[in-house]
């Protein structure tokens, strides 16, 4: 087909190269190295990005001068039909920054303001607080796009521990009373509501959730969803972990890491396959047998797929190991990585990992939805992880495997010509094909973002490599240019692939089943981490509060993350306001005092140059 | 606030004695009882010893009887106007319409001299 | 018994009489028995005028206009029996909170009138304000019968002015001025006698419009001090004087005061000009407070994006939709009060070239609001000054749409003669373009010397001695990290970087200092000196002082003696350009309009060097016809030696039984640098070279 | 003592009986009984526990699981439940979710 000859628009991302004042265009070439020639209108108005609830930053005035060499931008523009070519006019422009290399995302408090402000919406949206006090009875799963509470009073176990680790997170970087409250409260919440503890087996597993209908509580034991349904999925005993574990961090609360302790013995006895590795992903909700025949109605029997093996790292694991430092978890961390690098890789038949399994590991491409298809956020979160773990268990196959997928995901998962990051696609190329056909649409998922953001982050903050600085500031540019609900609060959870809000039917809700305020917040606590400690080497400021029965041994760890050995020191410790100095600098953990009541702990982490 | 407004003669001059704040308020009373007595003399010395404040409305009463007076070529003399008063007439500009004395015997031979 | 039929109420409310007002006279105006008060507004659904006693926390009435009292989209009313002096009033208006639309209508804000005429809330400069009083900035009723006596406007030609710009408060605030009111209208008159004798005829005035000082006012980081809005670049209120910088403020008489100075300053010679900010408002950005427009038709004053945020043309949160006709209607509203009621003889527009972008923000060729303003007939005789560019990158030097109207602050007059003063190379050719008036920038369509305000200092920028004392700015004070203030100052030093005690660095200081009076003076255009550049005024350095309340801002009038010698030489070169007609035209030289040309020399006559290497020049200007069949008419010569060591210039022959005389040699000390007009020592005959010391200026008189 | 759990419908409302004791290898039993009452579509299911010795958690998943399936508005009533079937059933948080009862109606 010749050019097309009407008129269409389009986002096109990338760096200018250079500016004709005359003709009042400029000339842009986009992450993959094609041109662009973009005319400016009378009409056409830019901005630079601005935080949640920043003020919107205007830059018209100033589109001359900020189009220099090298300047990253995004330009929405039509393209004309014009003397046989096309003529790119642009309409409206977004700066990630005042300069070339210059990335709002990468100034101090950028994330730890937005953290503030995305925990104080879902604070306002749940609970109406400040007007009224946190309490999760009034706790609601669907959340209409405004944060209005609509629809049905279902309460779910994995959404509440999300936005419990949000919470938590949020008050390691903010240190504001009102999210450790949340967080607490949820934890308590949860272990009253949803836990299930089996006395005969002396583990705990957790209810789907509960629908509360007048005064009694409807029990949901198993899994409300389709691909789930009349079974245990792992995936959500999992999640269950996230927000409580992330509290504990905080808190030390004994009765939270014998919840842990006890939900672990249960993968352990009943999810975990000791012959050929790995974990099941789905048991029998009565017998908990993950072979029981009741399974195959979900197509779930002796299954393992990506979530049962890599989801415990990121959910609840690496922040167990973190506030415990205990060998056991570091063991296990190696343990998930190793089975990821031995068996997900299928790099003959496809760039993507392989993400379902039988019993003996050979692929299960006929799964649900998933069928033969790869998940593009699966894929970077494995890099991400696998570079987190390697700072603890050092391994030079999981660095391999990280940078092996860092390096081929741009070309088959990312938009080259817009940034951002694209959702499900197929797995392999038809032939003829030259593109991963995608799944279902070409929109670009928020958490999907997230997980390449950090995949590019931690790459670069370890190994340094200019690549990775491009890859990641790209995704992190297309993030904050177009995901923040500068309307409402929160971010939105889809966008098209030009970066316009995509807000139909489910994708409306600001609290469906795995979103509430998880991905965005851990997004803002491990960008801030990585960013100002690896990169930039910026000093931070962490807080936690300690119980009097917190923490064996009252060893509070202060790590935000695992990070590479040496990297960081703690440089500055105070409690309740006053310096203190028991603490070990390069162990990054604090010998607390004996106090009977809660101590508010400030600890300054320095990068080291 | 109300203000006294005492009329006399002195060597077949008229002076007119006020007491009190001249603002909004007083101001159109004290230039109804001033303004005839420039029917029959054309000159007028006012006492303005005991008056506290005067805002721009009483500036602009002293501003017509001086333009009265001008209009029959009489003269308007001020006595004993306070420091903070006069200083203000100065700034805005009022002040160089009349001719200031101490006192109304002062106030009385420059009106004279003229 | 008066008979007019509008002088009774037909209405009333809670005890107070009303009948319906007349829409045109928009603002509060006095009427028989009352006060009309008239406001408009596109998108308002109801409005309420709100009454307080003066000062009063509380609202003493709140009177929904009838819909009777309402024309078209403009509330009128008249209100009897007001107390004038203690009255203040607002407005409530209701309407369609619809950001993405424009719209932003809050009925719980009490809102100022856009044309209030005096306005009270920051009555005492730099006192604390009760920071939750619900109507912090409240428009009052002022007197508007001042007895101008037989004073009016100037009307000086363009090309005889010379400009002096001052800051109000700074001109008289430091205790060395020694004046009954500092920092006040009242201490510029205490200072008339000051001007006249430095002689220049006109006085600009940095904005005098009602602003906050405390506009985002924050302690110093540094030193502690409150920083304030001190310049006064944020518009509260265009209708009225700041009442902070009236000695009889406190009393709400600084209308008065504020006419009084310009009766004083207009009967010693001296025009008004005022510096107006007609680009934003105080009101910032959508997180800014709303005190008035944005309250009242948000979609009609400001330029709005799509989605209903504010473009920032001006780099401070908003930008006024000048253009659009019910904006235009109050600007030019606003300048024709100000012509007429205050006989101000003309306006310095800020960031000029934004009042011609069209609501899109786009240039406009024929921009509606600049055209009305060159042809009105109120304003025919106003001088219309434009600070040509904006921070939008739109620099108009030159290109200004002006109608044969306007002039410009002339941004390459001021870097061009810095830049040769300094000593950069290729400068020779550019300058002798400034010395004429700039015709490459004003010479198409006839526009003139006039069209162009020489200036080498300003508000905005170092002082005339820190340009010669500082290599980079210092604006540690302004606690910014000295980021704030331009990098592109073309400053030198002189050898150490600020205060000194070192003798020859200190001449060399003056010395440059007279050589940019000097080249000022005789520049064809209209000159403009910034307040005690004339006594070497120092601001340490700071090159951006928009936030300082202290020594840094106030004239230091100790200055007089310690630099009487720059005061001399400044007076003589003013009184100078004064005597001689030469200096002052409204012509390009050498176009056949005038009788005179400017015949460029160098250390050669008749021989200038152009090369980019050259640091020398030297003009003349004669008339055609001096020295023949009776015209007697002078020659003015002077030489720029920019070179850091004497040269001697050979002079130009005079006319037959002419001679020179040597008028300035900012080579030598004073009191030999400089002699008065008419007074200068003559050559001696045979004397056909003239040795002009490295880096100065030598002025000679050719007479009879 | 072997478990028994038979089945009786009495218009809208299910009542099983539970005798001896219900553990994991009883627990298919019991969940076959409780998907035949499921199946009459019940308004109410009453378990009559007072002869009930021992219930593993296994058959309160059985419970737990059988309730979700038949639905919100289908109320469960346990008479007669004591000690440790009692307090299986509060560590389970299952007493949230139904009407203990002493005796029925």
């Amino acid at each position: 087909m010749a050019i097309q000859q009407y008129t269409y628009s389009d986002t096109i991302a990338g760096y200018v190269t250079q500016m004709d004042r005359a003709a009042r265009s400029f000339d842009l070439k986009t992450s993959d190295g094609r041109e662009f020639r973009i005319h400016l209108t009378p009409t056409t108005y830019a901005r630079i990005s601005q935080n949640l609830e920043e003020s919107y930053q205007d830059c018209t005035a100033r589109i001359g001068q900020m189009l220099q060499p090298g300047q990253h931008v995004y330009a929405y523009c039509i393209f004309y039909p014009q003397a046989g070519d096309v003529r790119v006019e642009a309409k409206a422009m977004v700066f990630p920054g005042d300069g070339p290399g210059i990335y709002r995302h990468e100034e101090p408090d950028w994330w730890i303001k937005q953290i503030r402000s995305i925990a104080n919406s879902y604070l306002r949206w749940q609970f109406n607080y400040p007007h009224q006090s946190i309490d999760y009875r009034n706790y609601r799963t669907m959340l209409h796009l405004a944060g209005g509470k609509k629809g049905d009073y279902l309460q779910e176990t994995d959404t509440i521990s999300r936005m419990i680790y949000g919470m938590a997170s949020a008050y390691m970087l903010t240190g504001e009373e009102s999210f450790l409250e949340a967080a607490e409260k949820g934890t308590e919440y949860l272990r009253a509501h949803m836990r299930f503890f089996d006395s005969d087996e002396n583990l705990i597993y957790w209810y789907h959730g509960v629908q509360v209908s007048g005064d009694r509580e409807q029990k949901l034991l198993t899994s409300e969803f389709g691909d789930d349904y009349d079974s245990l999925p792992m995936y959500e005993q999992i999640y269950a972990l996230a927000g409580p574990t992330q509290t504990y961090r905080l808190t030390g609360d004994p009765r939270i890491l014998y919840d842990i302790e006890k939900t672990i013995e249960l993968f352990d006895k009943y999810y975990k396959d000791n012959e050929k590795e790995g974990y099941f992903s789905h048991i029998d909700p009565i017998s908990l047998d993950p072979r029981s025949p009741l399974l195959d109605k979900g197509n779930n029997r002796a299954k393992k797929n990506w979530n049962s093996v890599g989801d415990h790292a990121p959910a609840y694991l690496i922040n167990l190991w973190l506030a415990t430092g205990e060998d056991k978890y570091a063991d296990f961390l190696a343990y998930t990585a190793d089975t990821i690098v031995t068996h997900f890789p299928d790099y003959e038949h496809s760039p993507f990992v392989q993400e379902r399994f039988f019993e003996d590991w050979s692929h299960d491409t006929t799964w649900g939805w998933q069928q033969n298809r790869a998940v593009v956020g699966h894929n970077l979160k494995i890099a991400w992880n696998l570079m987190r773990i390697h700072s603890i268990r050092p391994n030079a196959d999981y660095v391999a495997l990280a940078e092996k997928i860092a390096q081929l995901m741009p070309e088959v998962g990312s938009d080259r010509v817009r940034n951002g990051w694209y959702d499900v696609v197929e797995r392999v190329l038809a032939p003829g094909e030259e593109v991963h056909r995608f799944v279902w649409h070409d929109r670009k998922a928020w958490w999907q973002q997230e997980q390449a953001i950090l995949a590019y982050l931690i790459l670069q903050g370890c190994l340094g490599k200019a690549d990775y600085q491009k890859h990641g500031r790209e995704a992190t540019a297309f993030y904050n240019a177009f995901f923040l609900d500068h309307d409402d609060g929160g971010v939105y959870f889809n966008v098209l692939a030009n970066g316009l809000p995509y807000l139909l039917g489910n994708e409306r809700f600001k609290g469906s089943h795995s979103m509430s305020a998880y991905h965005s917040t851990e997004l803002c606590f491990l960008s801030a981490t990585y960013i100002n400690l690896l990169i930039n080497k910026q000093p931070m400021t962490f807080h936690f509060k300690p119980r009097p029965d917190g923490f064996p041994g009252r060893i509070l760890r202060v790590a935000p993350d695992i990070l590479p050995k040496g990297s960081v020191r703690l440089t500055a410790v105070e409690i309740d306001g006053r310096p203190y100095s028991a603490f070990d600098a390069e162990g990054l953990s604090i010998q607390l005092p004996d106090s009977r009541q809660d101590v508010r702990v400030k600890a300054t982490l320095t990068p080291v140059k | 606030m109300a203000i006294e407004v005492e009329v006399s003669t002195r060597d077949r001059v008229t002076v007119v004695t006020v007491a009190g704040e001249i603002d909004g308020g007083s101001a159109p009373g004290l230039q109804a009882r001033i303004l005839p007595l420039l029917q029959q003399d054309s000159s007028l010395i006012l006492d303005l010893r005991s008056v506290t404040y005067m805002s721009s409305a009483g500036l602009r009463v002293l501003l017509l009887l001086y333009r009265q007076a001008m209009s029959r070529n009489g003269r308007v003399a001020l006595a004993g106007v306070a420091e903070t008063i006069k200083d203000t007439m100065a700034v805005t500009g009022f002040l160089k319409f009349f001719a200031v004395a101490d006192t109304v015997d002062q106030a009385l031979t420059t009106l004279q001299q003229a | 018994m008066d008979t007019r039929i509008d002088f009774y109420p037909t209405h009333q409310h809670q005890g107070y009489k009303l009948r319906p007002g007349r829409p045109v006279l928009f603002g509060a105006t006095l009427v028989p028995g009352g006060v009309n008060f008239a406001i408009c507004s596109r998108y308002a659904t109801s409005c309420t005028l709100v009454l307080f006693e003066k000062g009063a926390p509380e609202p003493m009435v709140e009177i929904p206009f009838p819909d009777s009292f309402r024309i078209g989209n403009t509330w009128c009313m008249v209100v009897f029996d007001l107390d004038y002096e203690r009255t203040e009033y607002g407005y409530r208006m209701d309407g369609p909170w619809d950001p993405a639309a424009g719209h932003r209508f809050d009925a719980s804000k009490i809102l100022l009138d856009p044309y209030a005429k005096a306005i009270g809330g920051r009555d005492v400069w730099g006192k604390p304000p009760d920071w939750n009083d619900p109507y912090p900035h409240r428009a009052r009723l002022i007197f508007e019968d001042f007895d101008w006596e037989d004073d009016r406007p100037l009307e000086k030609p363009l090309e005889d002015l010379v400009v002096y710009e001052l800051h109000t408060r700074s001109f008289t605030r430091h205790p060395s001025a020694g004046v009954k009111h500092p920092g006040t209208y009242a201490g510029i008159i205490a200072k008339i006698p000051y001007l006249n004798e430095l002689g220049v005829n006109c006085v600009e005035l940095m904005p005098i419009f009602e602003f906050d000082e405390f506009e985002n006012s924050r302690p110093n980081p540094v030193t502690g001090e409150t920083m304030y809005n001190y310049w006064g670049y944020s518009t509260v209120g265009f209708f009225a004087p700041k009442t902070g910088y009236a000695a009889t403020g406190p009393f709400g008489m600084q209308v008065d005061e504020f006419k009084n100075l310009v009766k004083e300053l207009h009967r010693n010679g001296i025009e008004v000009i005022l510096d107006v900010v007609f680009n934003h408002t105080a009101e910032g950005n959508e997180q800014g407070p709303t005190l008035s427009f944005r309250g009242i038709d948000n979609q009609t004053y400001y330029m709005l994006t799509p989605e209903g945020y504010y473009f920032n043309f001006s780099g401070c949160g908003n930008t006024l939709n000048c253009n659009n006709p019910v904006v235009r209607m109050m600007v030019l509203d606003c300048l024709r009060y100000w012509a007429a009621e205050y006989h101000i003889d003309g306006f310095r527009f800020d960031l000029a070239a934004i009042l011609g972008r069209d609501p899109w923000g786009a240039p406009l060729p024929n921009p509606p609001l600049l055209e009305s303003l060159a042809f009105d007939p109120v304003l025919a005789k106003c001088k219309l000054i434009a600070e040509a560019w904006d921070a939008g990158g739109l620099y108009q030097v030159g290109s200004f749409p002006a109608y044969g109207r306007w002039a410009e602050w002339n941004g390459k007059y001021r870097d061009d003669i810095r830049r040769f003063l300094k000593g950069d190379e290729g400068m020779v050719p550019v300058i002798a373009e400034r010395i004429q008036g700039s015709p490459d920038l004003y010479g198409w369509n006839k526009r003139g010397p006039t069209a162009s305000i020489n200036f080498i200092t300003c508000h905005d920028g170092f002082t005339l001695y820190d340009q010669f004392a500082y290599n980079h700015k210092h604006n540690e004070a302004n606690g910014e990290q000295n980021r704030d203030g331009g990098d592109d100052n073309h400053s030198w030093n002189c050898g150490v970087e600020g205060e000194t005690d070192d003798t020859e660095v200190n001449a060399l200081r003056k010395r440059m200092i007279k050589n940019a009076l000097a080249i000022l003076l005789m520049s064809h255009g209209v000159p403009m000196i910034l307040m005690g550049d004339e006594v070497g005024r120092t601001q340490r350095g700071n090159n951006n002082t928009y936030c300082h309340d202290n020594d840094l801002n106030w004239f230091d009038w100790t200055l007089l003696e310690r630099n009487a010698d720059l005061f001399h030489f400044a007076r003589q070169m003013i009184a100078l350009r004064k005597t001689h007609p030469l200096l002052r035209t409204r012509e390009h030289f050498g176009t056949s309009a005038t009788q005179a040309d400017i015949i460029w020399h160098g250390t050669q006559a008749w021989n200038a060097d152009w090369s980019p290497g050259s640091r020398t020049l030297a003009c003349m200007f004669r008339e055609r016809q001096a020295g023949q069949a009776g015209n007697t008419s002078p020659v003015l010569y002077m030489a720029l030696n920019g070179y850091w060591d004497a040269l001697p210039f050979e002079l130009p022959e005079l006319p037959v039984n002419y001679r020179w005389h040597l008028f300035a040699n900012t080579a030598l000390p004073a009191p030999h640098d400089i002699y008065e007009p008419g007074h200068e020592t003559p050559l001696e005959p045979y004397q056909h070279s003239f040795l002009v010391g490295g880096r100065a200026v030598v002025i000679l008189i050719g007479r009879p | 003592m072997a478990f028994s759990a038979n089945l009786e419908m009495v218009d809208s409302e299910a009542r099983i009986t539970l005798e001896g004791e219900l553990d994991a290898a009883v627990a298919d039993q019991f969940r076959q009984t409780v998907e035949h009452a499921a199946q009459e579509k019940p308004q109410k299911l009453v378990l009559f526990m007072d002869k009930l010795q021992f219930m593993a958690s296994a058959g309160l998943r059985v419970l737990v699981f059988a309730k979700q399936r038949m639905g919100r508005d289908v109320a469960i009533y346990v008479i007669g439940a004591t000690g440790p079937v009692l307090n299986t059933m509060q560590m389970s948080g299952f007493h949230q979710a139904v009407y203990l009862q002493e005796s029925y109606p």
